[in-house]
Order: structure tokens, then C-alpha cells, then sequence
């Protein structure tokens, strides 16, 4: 039986469990963190 | 049995998901004959989703077409794994009979990074005396990555430095 | 003159974000009387803009009470700061004459982080012959940050470390 | 007279700019790395 609050319900998990998704975001944590030594350029007239 | 609101969202989210993994082929029988769709472009990121930061979308029309496509993408909408982190919905439409749902969640394949997108989807009643619904809209949009720095370059210097 | 449903979702953004800027006041007219909206709480943000990772929001239903949340938030509706990314758009409903909106993009106020959002709004013609439209769903949620590192806790050990 | 698609209207600065934006993201970078050597706990079940 669903809570009475749907956001109750989340984080749900479809077709993977944490222990899945967490060695996803670990992998993915990394690639973001040297990501963020790089720069985006902006165009401004 | 009449359902609430809530309980019919959840309901849908959890067909819509699982079906993908368990049979993509009959995921278009969930849509109206006349869908509008923008979703995952499989084609775009079937052989490069390392190189990516946001991943494309197509639009698509119509039941016939939404199923074609999730059919000839099969595979990498069953290997599709999500995690939900929101969902919040409304009444809309005549009389407030249709439901317009706004989910966020993050989601993966084997071996990739993990995206972020924001869903939203609304669903029509198919007749009056039951709770059968389809979907007549569905958008998917990925969140891009704001890891960067930003600096700003003068539109009459050129380029930007590469 | 026959406007483009592209046409009409583009001069609806700039009436709607600039309107927060210029007329917060005035920006409930935009609505439809019976309208529903889910949207930044300001009350909770008010005074702990740094404390917060993700951006509660508020539900309202009907324009009348539209009106008061947004004349009571006028100052912070106004000093609002929007950097559009993207907008998708499909029509919808009966004869499918509504059309649907998913916006993406990051907002800030002076002084403030910037928060990544989605926003989703319905809008419906009013009459028949013109292109004059108003929202009768808005829907806006914030996208959590996920830099942070994941590590499972398992339930029967207890809480989570501190 | 906008673009035909879209899509090449963006990014749309709304009540700020370029500039501005870049400085409020350049806050909000530090704030990040910041919060990037910090850990999620997910409990499962």
C-alpha cells in the first residue's frame, strides 16, 4: 500500500537498486569532477 | 473501485518504467492513437554515450510511430535503468479529467554515466466509467551539467579560445 | 495575423518572466480562474537563501488565491533572476488547441546560488478566434544537486553516521 | 523576428545577463566542489 504522500515514495528504483545506482553516480562523480576544471565559453555581444 | 489521483500516478509510473524493461515492444499501447512524444534518442547515443553530457531527443507522432520506434530501439530501452526522485501532478483539461505529471529522477545504462531528466506526461481518461487511461503527451528533457566555469567572450573577438 | 504555436510559446515566456520583473502583482492575470500551480515557496526561502541545496514549492489552486501568493512575494518574485536553457512544446487536449510547455533552466537572486529548475505550464485559448491564452497548470521543481558521493546505509544497523 | 527554431533563442536571460549569470555561477562553483567531497547516505532496506 502506497503512503499517503507519493513523495514518500521516492527515491523508487526501477530495473536497478541503490547499490546499483550508487556505483553508476561514483563512476559518473569523477567524470564530473574533472568536468568541473574545465571552462564553458559564453558568447556575449 | 475508485482510485485517487495520487494512486493513479503511482500506478502509472510503476507500468511505465517496468514496462520498458520487460516489454518495450508493447510500451506504445500506453500511448493515444494520436501521442505527441519527444524522447531518448537511441539512435544518437547508441554508440557514444561516454561522449556525451546531454543526451538528444525526437519527436515523434501518433501510436503507429511511437511504436516502430521503441520496437527498433529494444534493447537499449530494456537496458534503461531509473531512478525516480519526484513527482508532481495536476488536474487539467474539461472538467479537470486529465492528469499532466512532472517527474524528476536521474537515470543510466550498463556502464554509463548517470543523466538527469525531468518527464512530464499527460494522460486522458479512455471512457468515462473506469480509471483506463492513455498517454497523449509525453516530454522527456535532460538536465545538462553545470560543472563548468564560465567565462564570457566578446562576440567581436572571434571565436572562443579552443 | 496567425502566430505559429512556436510563435506563441516564445512571446509567452518573455510576457511571463518578464512580467515577474516588471508587474509580479499583475502576473496572476496571466491565469486561468480555476488554475492550479505548484511553485517556489518563497516564504520558506526568505531568509536562509544559503542554507538549502533544493527549493521547496508551494500548491495553489484558482487565480484569486494566485494573485494574493504572488502580491504577498513581490519583492522576491521580482528580484528573481532567470537564465532560460530550453523549451519544448506540444499541443494538447481537445481538437488538441492547448498547448503544452517544459522549460528548463537555472534561477538566482542577488546574492543567492544558482538553482537548476523544470517548469511546466499548460495553456488553453480563451476564445475561439484570437491567440489569446491563459495558464491553467504551472508546475515548478527544482533539480537537486548530485555532486555529492553515495554511500548505502543498511536499515537494521541503525541511522546514518554524523 | 525570432529564429525558426526555437531551440536557438536560448540561452534567454530574464531581469540579468551574461555577465551576471557568469559571476552568481562562479559563486555557486565553490560552493559545489565544496559539497562534492561531502557524502549522500541512501539507506536500504
Amino acid at each position: 500500500k502506497m503512503s499517503t504522500d507519493i513523495n514518500k515514495c521516492f527515491p523508487l528504483f526501477i530495473n536497478t537498486d541503490a547499490k546499483e545506482f550508487a556505483e553508476a553516480r561514483a563512476k559518473t562523480h569523477n567524470i564530473r569532477l574533472e568536468k568541473a576544471k574545465t571552462v564553458q565559453y559564453i558568447t556575449v555581444p | 473501485m475508485v482510485l485517487s489521483i495520487q494512486e493513479i500516478v503511482y500506478a502509472f509510473l510503476q507500468v511505465y518504467y517496468q514496462r520498458m524493461k520487460s516489454n518495450p515492444g508493447k510500451l506504445a499501447n500506453l500511448y493515444s492513437s494520436t501521442a505527441e512524444l519527444a524522447h531518448i534518442n537511441y539512435t544518437q547515443i547508441a554508440n557514444k554515450l561516454e561522449d556525451i553530457d546531454e543526451i538528444p531527443t525526437v519527436k515523434l507522432t501518433g501510436r503507429d510511430n511511437i511504436s516502430k520506434f521503441f520496437s527498433r530501439h529494444e534493447k537499449k530501452v530494456s537496458d534503461l535503468k531509473v531512478k525516480i526522485d519526484s513527482c508532481d501532478f495536476q488536474t487539467t483539461g474539461i472538467n479537470h479529467k486529465n492528469i499532466l505529471i512532472s517527474v524528476t529522477g536521474e537515470l543510466f545504462w550498463p556502464g554509463s554515466q548517470v543523466y538527469q531528466f525531468c518527464q512530464t506526461f499527460i494522460l486522458n481518461p479512455v471512457a468515462k466509467s473506469n480509471d483506463i487511461y492513455d498517454i497523449s503527451n509525453d516530454i522527456i528533457r535532460f538536465i545538462p551539467n553545470t560543472f563548468q566555469k564560465i567565462e564570457l567572450v566578446v562576440e567581436k573577438q572571434g571565436r572562443a579560445p579552443t
